[in-house]
């Protein structure tokens, strides 16, 4: 079943990457997907499926610029498309890796997406993913106190931001503390740490995006945490005592940092709103079979007319949230059309997708428990894992709140929120 | 910060008994439950410990047993409000424990005069004991969608047939209390023995409660099933144990949001001073209070001169609306909490796992329509 | 098709009195509501004439009022079942009425004990009285955002201004309870010629309240005024009224969807034999049954010795929850019943629009605030 | 602020066409809106605007081919989108005048939209639509005993229906009662009406779609109910007493009837959905100016963080629903790439379309009544009008149940619903 959305928008390319996610999924994730919540901290089973996808099939060099051995990802006219169904397809399967997967290109999206391309920054950390092993990247940007508050830049501009970059000739010095990324807990390569150059200063200018590889002196990374789910996310605190790292790996420079981390927020909304959708997709497969499986009273139970109404109601929140996901990735595609991917609309915009769609995904998982009974609390029947992975796509980037907050002062003009 | 979460009872429902058995229980929390409950879930050896602490050392297995048997021996006009305050308590500190003490409760109590309570009352004595209630189900596709076991008088014997899920505790219960079709729907009592368990499962929460298929195959005596309204009885019981149980989880969903809301700074403010956070916090609470009423009117009525099925319908609603509560006060307080809400070490999420399994397994939608068939007398299904 | 839909109230809710007076109000809805329930909304006579035998020949308004004043005299002790009883009658009649009745009776019994107590005694007992509440509001830009109406003492005087919106009768009140700042919330009494009305304004339902915004331009004497909790009183009296209210208002919406339901067959079976439509029918008993409960927890607790601040929290709770369920009652009935619940004659839209106007107007993202600040003691908007 | 959806779709006649239902609202329907309620009977300020409407701009001819005076709308690759953006504007301003023009189009879909467009019946009934004078259509279909059930084609089979249609030498004898048609009370000029030509028997070729003027004898009205709101919307009793039409008048024939008279369900879903779409965007339009102006202890509501939230939610929610709304429309533009208007599929997702958008509407009318406290309940805000009005979008064409049915058989694949 594929649920709706605008198919005159979708690209080969995206087509062979949905193809491939497919095959990998049901070859790698899905034997052993039962067994993700013991692998938590070990990644015996989660490891070896995310290699096959990023090193086999290739996805850690897909945004790369061509000229340094990637796909490109970065200059395609369909990239908002495409970077929704790789999570639409990986979310399916596992909506931990996809965001595994998904926190890996995020921090590349800063430099290497057109018109933003920063070709020096290129050169130098694409080799690093060229490699045939597993290279991960990780977004360094909530802090302890204050939680997300940081990506409220509209609002905060960098004010709350504690980890501090200083000049010190030609090298930053970073210390700071940072909490809860994905891929943190000794999985990434290489951050992409949120600092300032001016702690306390309300100032975009003091802003700073800067690429840390993990391996520097001074980087220390805690263990991961023990979460509800999401077991192939693996989330901890990371220590930046006096890491100094080459001038030149700050992103753009003044302004231009806070100006570009925002396709940030809008890919991140997006990517979101794509892995709840593959969520919420499987959760349809599965209650598609197990309710023509499971009977009362002599007849399957998607007979009855009271199930068949909810099973109603989750394909058909399926239908809108799909239609929206894919009509965003769409304004993300042509800037050209919609505006920029790091403008305040493109950003509402977002907010509103991942508030809406995360939402409809936590409450489809809720009801396909409730109907399933029993059955519903099984892990056998993987409806119970999506429901407790999803939660915390609702929760992360700043939760609801901060969508809210993001949507309404620019759907309604707020200066004081 | 300063949050006022406490709602006494109304006068009719405090008594002596109730609050000294809540005293205890809150102590065996404190003691046996609190200081582990990060690991709970992964180390199975707590929640066993301290359920048989609660079983047997407070004895609350052997609540209803005669104290000639050595029993508490609480009489049915005490039962409810002992009921509600205890399972507050255990509540606070873990479902899981709570689930499967519903489930031998509320069973002990629907053979109470009868002399499937004498077997009952010996065998709760004797030790550690765990009653899986075996309840009407959708069944496997090999199960023809017969939603009660088979039961077949052969002379003076029974002859019981099902296979399907129980409730809980199929994995290491001593004791079925199984739902079958019997001269109307009855409910038959099994030992172990007689029951083909297939693998444990693994499930969402409610660590204490181990659960697995079943089959049974069993030949009883027609002294040990329970027919007429026994089954009515045993679910009404059922839903007070597992009301009081939510309302004490929403509670303890309320206070881990408050400990952690008072460190909590957002735009420099407190969390409670920003207008948003505060509204959520507000409905956490008002889910908490509203069950907390709920619950105790459930308590009342029973304690009242009130046509059965009356009682039994209300029963339905407040273990629903008690489960929802439960569940939506730990998951808009994990809304908040984001992260820290969401690990393990936080506690809140066990409280939404659980919480949200037990609102599952309640399996709402069967339930509203048995209300409205008892309502509207309609034929469902 | 048979709906069971009686839930008698808790033992110690019952009352002689309340019974009395209920019976009265029953009859008082067959014969001046019931008949002309379809045009209630168009022509305002029929609401005028039918409050007018409420308040004054079944002598409603004169509820509190001593008996040596031609009032019932009903004390402290009876008040709360007397109001659950009586309103939860009048709700299934009109809820516009009800609600002019709850300000009327909340405001009388804020002032108890007080000179203004007397005053308004003397005005009950003269001939048809209406009280309007003024509350605290947000305002129009002119109001310069100052929530109560400003009170100053001049000598032995008080100058009152405020300008905004009472909750109800606005425009055909005889006096105004005007929530005010003088040392802290207080609660003015000023009689309708000091106030200036505007145009009277159309709105939703509830049409027995005449609404439109006015201007306060008052100097009454100190003993005018209440001080200190006297809000909160009135708050919590109100809360309970329009908890009764909407109990009342969600049974009535059971009641037209199962006449009409008992008809009605679809896909050839009777309509409560389709799970589907059965699980609609469930949930809006399920709502009317939690209303109930919740709101005779409020009566209760409202008996007993308890804490003043716990009392007023919980019926803002009860409140909410009972006005969203009557909502909800009246509009997943009419979700079944579609064209025939949208149309006029059928009565369940008149309850859906009067429930949400209650709903609307206690006005729930404040009271949610107002709660959470009550709980965590933060400092709000 | 306009709403998301994919801009590349609408074509120039679409945006012509909201333009002037933008000047035409502003000046024919504002003015009067706040006393519609008052006009329920009379239509005295109600007829004129869609006089204005249908006649002076000429909507009551788009449908119609070019051939015999009319726009060819149903000949358009942009048919979708248009009607969708027809409604959405129209009920922005009053959704009871949106569902009034909408179902005066909708009978003639059945023989006027590509692919199957009926030139004989076209060159009979267009010229009565492309006189100067307001002239309107209604599809009878909704009887006295099972409601909308009608509707419920691939489960009924046309069974319940009990108007007939006896066939009389060359001539239909149609008898029957029909309930609450929009339009009925005395409006329509024209009928469609669904009846049966073997009563009882569940067979698609019995059903009989066949064009009744509303000046036969035999046909009569009853008076107009009066409703929660949506006044502007007249609906009564139609009873059918041995009126007699030619044979021609059936849009088809045996089978074929029912086949294109499914574009009445893709199209009214879609309909139904653009016109609850508007009625949002009308609502989140007057709180924002609202919400602006009321102030709250010094600030204006809007600016607290609480308000903000809900007001995010009603923005978010609108977001979604209209990439929904035109993402349906685009499918049904294209039946090429999408499948027929009439197919199972499309009626499918029409039905979860327009459940879904219908409960948004209703959730965010309520929420905004919510929010304005005493003002939401005033008429002079407006939002309580839409509240009313809205309400009976959610509730006709069969309400939530019939929709999630048509749903769940379509994706689950239910047989015995």
């Amino acid at each position: 079943m594929e649920f709706a959305r605008i198919r005159e928008f979708e690209s080969p390319l995206e087509r062979y990457m949905a193809e491939i996610i497919r095959d990998w999924g049901e070859k790698y994730v899905i034997p052993h997907r039962r067994n993700f919540d013991e692998d938590w901290k070990e990644h015996r089973t989660i490891e070896p499926a995310l290699e096959k996808l990023m090193v086999d099939y290739g996805i850690q060099t897909a945004v790369w610029p061509e000229e340094f051995g990637g796909w490109g990802l970065g200059s395609s006219d369909y990239f908002g498309s495409i970077c929704a169904r790789v999570m639409e397809e990986i979310g399916r399967y596992d909506t931990g890796i996809a965001v595994s997967v998904g926190v890996t290109l995020w921090p590349i999206f800063v430099i290497a997406v057109k018109p933003h391309i920063n070709y020096d920054l290129c050169a130098e950390f694409a080799p690093l993913f060229m490699r045939k092993k597993l290279t991960m990247a990780a977004n360094a940007m909530t802090e302890p106190q204050g939680g997300s508050d940081i990506e409220n830049l509209d609002e905060l501009k960098g004010k709350t931001i504690r980890t501090t970059a200083k000049l010190d000739g030609d090298e930053w010095v970073i210390n700071g503390h940072k909490l809860w990324p994905t891929n943190s807990g000794g999985v990434a390569d290489l951050f992409g740490v949120v600092c300032t150059t001016n702690p306390g200063v309300p100032d975009e200018k003091n802003f700073a995006y800067i690429y840390v590889p993990a391996d520097l002196p001074g980087v220390k990374q805690g263990e991961p945490y023990r979460k509800a789910g999401m077991a192939a996310d693996k989330n901890s605190d990371i220590w930046f005592e006096n890491v100094r790292v080459p001038k030149r790996y700050r992103a753009w420079g003044e302004g231009l940092d806070a100006k570009y981390f925002r396709i940030i927020i809008s890919t991140g909304c997006l990517g979101s709103a794509g892995m709840a959708l593959g969520a919420m997709e499987n959760i349809y497969e599965i209650l598609f079979e197990k309710c023509s499986e499971l009977r009362y009273r002599g007849r399957p139970l998607k007979e009855n007319t009271a199930v068949a109404a909810v099973l109603a109601d989750i394909a058909a929140e399926i239908e809108i949230c799909r239609s929206a996901v894919y009509t965003y990735a769409r304004m993300l595609d042509r800037p050209d059309y919609y505006g920029d991917r790091f403008s305040a609309e493109m950003i509402a915009r977002g907010r509103a997708l991942k508030l809406k769609v995360c939402d409809a995904c936590c409450r489809v998982a809720e009801r396909a428990m409730d109907l399933l009974g029993h059955y519903g609390i099984d892990r056998n029947y993987d409806v119970e894992k999506h429901w407790r992975d999803v939660k915390i796509i609702q929760l992360w980037m700043g939760g609801r709140q901060l969508c809210q907050m993001d949507v309404a002062r620019y759907f309604y003009d707020c200066k004081q929120l | 910060m300063m949050m006022k979460l406490e709602f006494e009872n109304i006068s009719e429902l405090r008594s002596d008994v109730a609050e000294m058995l809540a005293k205890s229980i809150h102590e065996w929390a404190e003691k046996e439950v609190i200081p582990y409950r990060a690991q709970i879930d992964d180390e199975v050896e707590i929640a066993d410990r301290a359920l048989k602490k609660l079983f047997l050392d407070i004895g609350m297995q052997k609540l209803v047993v005669p104290e000639a048997k050595g029993g508490a021996g609480i009489s049915f006009e005490d039962l409810p409000q002992v009921l509600l305050r205890s399972f507050e308590e255990i509540g606070k500190a873990d479902a899981g424990i709570g689930f499967v003490l519903s489930a031998l409760i509320s069973a002990s109590i629907s053979s109470m005069g009868t002399e499937v309570f004498d077997y009952l009352s010996d065998k709760l004595s004797a030790g550690l004991c765990k009653i899986a209630i075996f309840p009407p189900q959708f069944g496997k596709s090999d199960f023809k969608g017969f939603e009660l076991a088979k039961a077949v008088a052969v002379g003076d014997k029974i002859k019981l047939k099902g296979f399907g899920r129980p409730l809980n505790s199929g994995y290491d219960a001593d004791i079925f209390a199984v739902f079958c079709n019997y001269s109307g729907i009855s409910v038959a009592f099994v030992d172990a023995e007689n029951v083909e368990r297939s693998e444990q499962i693994k499930s969402t929460g409610l660590v204490a409660s181990k659960n697995c298929d079943v089959r049974i195959n069993a030949e009883i005596e027609k002294t040990r099933i329970l027919t007429g309204d026994a089954w009515k009885k045993l679910y009404t019981y059922l839903n007070l144990c597992l009301s009081a149980l939510c309302v004490g989880s929403a509670y303890d969903s309320c206070r881990i949001l408050r400990d952690w809301a008072e460190k909590r700074t957002i735009r420099g403010k407190p969390l409670g001073d920003n207008t948003v956070d505060a509204a959520v916090i507000a409905n956490v609470i008002r889910e908490a209070l509203e069950a907390k009423a709920v619950a105790q009117m459930l308590t009342k009525i029973m304690l009242e001169d009130r046509d059965d099925e009356e009682v039994y319908a209300f029963s339905v609603v407040a273990a629903l609306k008690c489960s929802d509560s439960a569940f939506n006060s730990a998951d808009r307080a994990m809304e908040l909490m984001a992260s820290q809400g969401y690990a393990r070490e936080g506690l809140l999420e066990k409280q939404w796992r659980d919480a949200k399994s037990i609102r599952t397994l309640l399996n709402p939608s069967h339930l509203l329509l048995e209300l409205s068939a008892n309502y509207f007398g309609s034929k469902l299904w």
